[in-house]
């Protein structure tokens, strides 16, 4: 993965240079340690701003939407991991976006790492981190540690079994291998084996320090309605304050409209400020899906999701 | 100091329907403690949210004048949820008025000038406020010449139709009633858009000589030069912008143009003021 | 102006006296980091905190607060009359706060208190309020404060400043509320004046020898509105942005708010919440027109507000404290001191 | 995957209820309307997704 970055920035000299593409959309380096920023690259200048690390935990098919594709015969390029690729596919499959639109750079991804995970280990705020590898040597006032990048991967990369991307233009390296998982779900299987009670109070204590200001919703590429339902005023749907009981219904909700959408590519709880981890919530309908229809969004062009469409066989015993 | 965020009660004292297509309403509240009328002392320009418990609250501007009393008066375009609740409220229900609110057009200033008003549509609200007030036979002599160009669709669209054609009338206002179309073959006005008639009909500028304006977004941009062409300077033209508002007392902080907020600096900017602004409204 | 020495043995037992008088807030931590919260009786302040991810502002100022109330039901004598809601504006004292956000509250009392209009909920917070701040003898590497007015050991809008002396703390009380806290926590150790003055003083030049961030903002002032408003840097800078309102909210200067009806039953309740420049919602006619409608506008008018237009309204400085919330919190990584810079040096070709 | 979701987050699965009943089915409509408003009845007030306004 780490030789990934001179081809892809090979691979966009040469797609800007030849005029395929208008921008390319990838990451660049960021003002602080850990942190990357999402830029459009236009020219071939600027194609040395260009990063990819273990800290390109947004998901960039969020900056392709139907409303900024180039309005020529130009494609826009996307460096794209896994998740990206297949959120890039579910533009493409909800009609959002035309497949010959979008130049997909395809990364092979070893996982992004949990930036709170790391500061956790710390006293003190973190000054430095630079990664060599699979290794990052993190640097505060007070300590220095050398941390195994595996140690520290997002809940989301752990469980990810797509790190290849299913659909690609061009590759900027070798397939990783991809993870076989015994059990994909643990943490949707924990929280279903508590009783009902357990469960209202863990969902309660997990959002309530959410403070809605909607970095879950506005960093998820499946969220592009031009009026989400929050921002609704007619008719309201859900109170606009602090009370408990709209900001359980905002998660539920945002949470129901991803339902066999998301790819679990984690960018709502890298967004988070507050820590929340709302994949709790669409965990499960991704496993749900996966269960009752046999579905991973974002796999393949060609297949409807499975609510698009009717089925026979469908279970339906939830009907009654 | 009192609580700004603090409505006065009012009980609606009539409603009628203003305009043909009964999308605007003309309400006339009556306060209900006697002293409140004094303390919601007002000048023509400014405005006021109307504020419904449990619903919510909308800026509108002040249609009543300061010097009719016993009552305050405004029309009200149905559109979103707060407007479209009031649209449904009746005669005698009890709600609430929060102001006056922001600035006024330069009464000082317009002191031995001569006036044009140039309205469009349902925006004639403060204008209407403000030909009560000059005509008032007390004030009059402080003003020199009136103009009133005026339009809408329609003759059915014309907000406050009966006074209009009264004010018509008179020798001391000149009105230049004016639709976009009409059937009616007794149409005795004019025929065609504001910034037409204003250019051939309004008076030509000196030091004298002001203009208001307050209109759709579409009347002004077309207003601006036929106004410049009759030699009006950047200083000598008014206008009463509009913006999204929760507060009106300057706090809430979402209506401003650049540093201007136009709840409490404005909504009245000469356009000699905007140009040095952000043009977001 | 007096200095009081606090063996910190004697700390806790202070704080839970003072309760008889003061509902005590200060930062906690849990697994989301720090905050600032009600600290329960035994409940003690860490006053060693790593940043609060959320600022004090919400001790005055609660994201959600009911401000009136009505009695829908007709058959009441007063029904659809606004009443102002109940609060209780007991004395309050936030423990363990940093300097700058005691600047910060000075910067927001600008917008709530003001000679035409005063906001009763806010000033009512404020007046019932005594800030207890603690000098940073380590400020973050996200802290750059000394730009923006104030410091590590910045007093302004402090009651009392606490130095952390390992074993005590030495406050320097600033205010007749810093004298009646102290008073009621029982401190009254006096400490020598110009001793201690001379220490803090060297404290606090050790402490912004750590603040590596020196931010240019002496050009902002004389620049046009106009020209920064259409300077060609815009769409570079909000290109990444997901206009989600974290830097608003994390902000201890930003005060804008939505207002909110909302009914059960019979009784209907006015609050106020939090608003952002962010969401396009902030602006939004009922028309449907919305002058600031791309992202580019919204973050346009966030830098606008905080670096130009509050620097020419208030001529206070710019508009944020260099407590860094921001720059660590946005999750694409908007750095606000880059945007000063380049909003400072630009020069219209 | 609604009900589901719900249930997982401690909602109680008898107060969620899907039926597919046309516009011609009247009687079915009352029925099924009738047996849910008995069980959510049976179960008792619920203080997940209610508001509480007495604060």
């Amino acid at each position: 993965m780490d030789t990934c970055i001179e081809k892809i920035k090979a691979i966009c000299t040469d797609l800007l240079a030849n005029g395929e593409v208008e921008k390319v959309i990838g990451f660049a380096g960021g003002s602080i340690p850990m942190a990357t920023r999402p830029i459009a690259v236009t020219s071939e200048a600027d194609v040395e701003k260009l990063v990819f690390n273990a800290f390109c935990g947004l998901n960039l098919a969020n900056y392709v939407s139907k409303n900024n594709l180039p309005k020529n015969g130009a494609k826009i390029a996307v460096v794209a991991k896994g998740c990206d690729a297949r959120n890039l596919v579910t533009h493409m499959v909800e009609n959002q976006v035309p497949r010959e639109k979008v130049f997909i750079i395809g990364v092979p991804c070893t996982g992004m790492v949990d930036k709170r995970m790391i500061a956790q280990r710390f006293e003190d705020e973190i000054t430095q981190c630079t990664q060599d590898g699979d290794t990052l040597t993190v640097t505060s006032a007070l300590q220095q540690e050398v941390i195994a990048k595996k140690d520290v991967l997002r809940h989301n990369c752990q469980y990810c079994t797509h790190r290849n991307p299913p659909v690609y233009d061009v590759m900027s390296g070798d397939p990783v291998e991809e993870q076989i998982l015994d059990q994909p779900f643990p943490d949707v299987d924990h929280i279903a084996s508590m009783d009902p009670e357990t469960r209202w109070d863990h969902f309660a204590e997990l959002t309530k320090n959410c403070i809605r200001c909607y970095a879950c919703r506005n960093a998820c590429p499946l969220c592009y309605c031009p009026t989400c339902f929050v921002d609704e005023s007619s008719p309201q749907w859900v109170g606009k304050g602090q009370d408990k009981t709209d900001i359980t219904t905002f998660h539920f909700l945002r949470a129901f409209h991803c339902a066999g959408r998301c790819t679990d590519c984690g960018a709502c709880v890298e967004a988070c400020p507050m820590g929340i981890n709302v994949r709790d919530f669409t965990r499960k309908l991704n496993k749900d899906a996966l269960d009752l229809f046999g579905w991973e969004a974002g796999m393949d062009l060609d297949r409807r999701p499975p609510l698009d469409v009717y089925s026979p066989d469908d279970p339906d015993d939830f009907i009654k | 100091m009192e609580n700004p965020y603090m409505p006065y009660p009012v009980r609606i004292d009539d409603i009628e329907v203003a305009t043909e297509d009964k999308s605007l309403k003309t309400f006339t509240f009556v306060f209900l403690n006697p002293g409140d009328e004094e303390k919601f002392a007002y000048k023509a320009g400014q405005f006021a949210e109307l504020s419904i418990p449990g619903v919510g609250e909308i800026p509108i501007g002040i249609a009543s004048s300061p010097v009719e009393k016993g009552f305050v008066k405004f029309t009200v375009f149905r559109t979103g949820v707060v407007t479209s609740h009031l649209h449904n409220m009746k005669k005698g229900d009890i709600m609430g008025i929060r102001g006056p609110l922001g600035n006024w057009y330069p009464w000082e200033k317009l002191e031995n000038k001569n006036v044009v008003i140039i309205g469009g549509g349902f925006a004639f609200t403060t204008l209407r406020s403000s030909i009560v007030y000059m005509l008032d036979p007390a004030n009059r002599s402080k003003f020199k010449n009136i103009d009133v160009v005026y339009g809408a669709r329609s003759p059915g669209m014309l907000l406050y139709r009966e006074e209009l054609f009264d004010w018509e009338q008179r020798d001391d206002i000149n009105m230049h009633i004016t639709v976009d179309g009409t059937d009616d073959p007794d149409w005795k006005y004019h025929k065609g858009f504001v910034p037409q008639v204003v250019e051939q009909h309004a008076p030509t500028a000196d030091e004298d000589t002001y203009a208001i304006v307050c209109g759709p977004p579409i009347m002004i941009k077309f207003t601006q030069p036929a106004l410049t062409k009759l030699g009006y300077q950047d200083d000598q033209i008014i206008m009463s912008l509009e913006n999204r508002m929760k507060c009106g007392i300057g706090m809430c902080g979402r209506c401003n143009i650049g540093k201007e907020l136009v709840c409490k600096d404005g909504p009245v900017f000469t356009l000699a003021e905007i140009n040095q602004t952000p043009k977001e409204y | 102006m007096n200095f009081i020495t606090i063996d910190k043995s004697n700390w806790t037992k202070g704080i839970e006296k003072s309760r008889g008088t003061y509902q005590i807030f200060g930062p906690v931590e849990d697994e989301n980091g720090c905050q600032i919260k009600s600290l329960e009786p035994g409940g003690q302040p860490k006053m060693n905190a790593d940043v609060t991810v959320m600022s004090p502002k919400s001790v005055l100022f609660p994201q959600t607060e009911t401000i009136l109330t009505a009695d829908l039901d007709e058959s009441k004598e007063d029904h659809h009359i606004m009443k102002r809601a109940e609060q209780k504006y007991t004395p309050r004292a936030v423990l363990g706060i940093r300097p700058y956000d005691a600047r910060a509250i000075q910067l927001v009392k600008l917008n709530f208190d003001t000679k035409d209009y005063r906001d009763p909920y806010w000033c009512d917070a404020y007046e019932a309020t005594t800030f207890v701040g603690i000098g940073q003898n380590r400020p973050t590497p996200f802290d750059f404060s000394t730009s923006t007015g104030c410091g590590p050991f910045s007093e302004e809008g402090l009651d009392v400043l606490l130095a952390d002396l390992d074993d005590r703390y030495l406050a320097k009380v600033l205010t007749p509320k810093g004298e009646a806290w102290a008073a009621a926590c029982g401190f009254d150790a006096g400490a020598d004046t110009k001793e201690s003055q001379v220490l803090f003083d060297i404290l606090k030049k050790e402490a912004e020898k750590n603040i590596s961030t020196d931010l240019g903002t002496d050009k902002l002032a004389q620049k046009s509105i106009l020209d920064l408003y259409e300077a060609p840097f815009w769409d570079d800078v909000a290109f990444s942005c997901i206009n989600c309102g974290t830097c608003t909210f994390v902000c201890p200067t930003c005060w804008c708010f939505d207002i909110q009806d909302e009914t059960k039953h019979k009784k209907a309740a006015r609050f106020r919440n939090w608003d952002t420049c962010m969401s396009p919602l902030f602006t939004n006619h009922a028309s449907g027109h919305n002058p600031r409608e791309s992202k580019v506008h919204r973050v346009r008018q966030r830098f606008m507000h905080k670096l130009k237009y509050f620097v020419d309204k208030y001529d206070q400085g710019i508009m944020c404290v260099g407590c860094g919330r921001c720059v660590a919190s946005c999750p694409v990584n908007i750095d606000i001191r880059e945007v000063c810079t380049i909003m400072n040096n630009y020069e219209k070709k | 995957m609604m009900g589901n979701l719900l249930e997982h987050m401690g909602v109680d699965r008898d107060r969620l209820h899907f039926s597919w009943i046309s516009s011609a089915e009247a009687t079915k409509f009352v029925d099924v309307v009738k047996e849910i408003s008995d069980k959510v009845r049976a179960l008792g007030t619920t203080k997940k997704f209610a508001k509480d306004y007495t604060k």
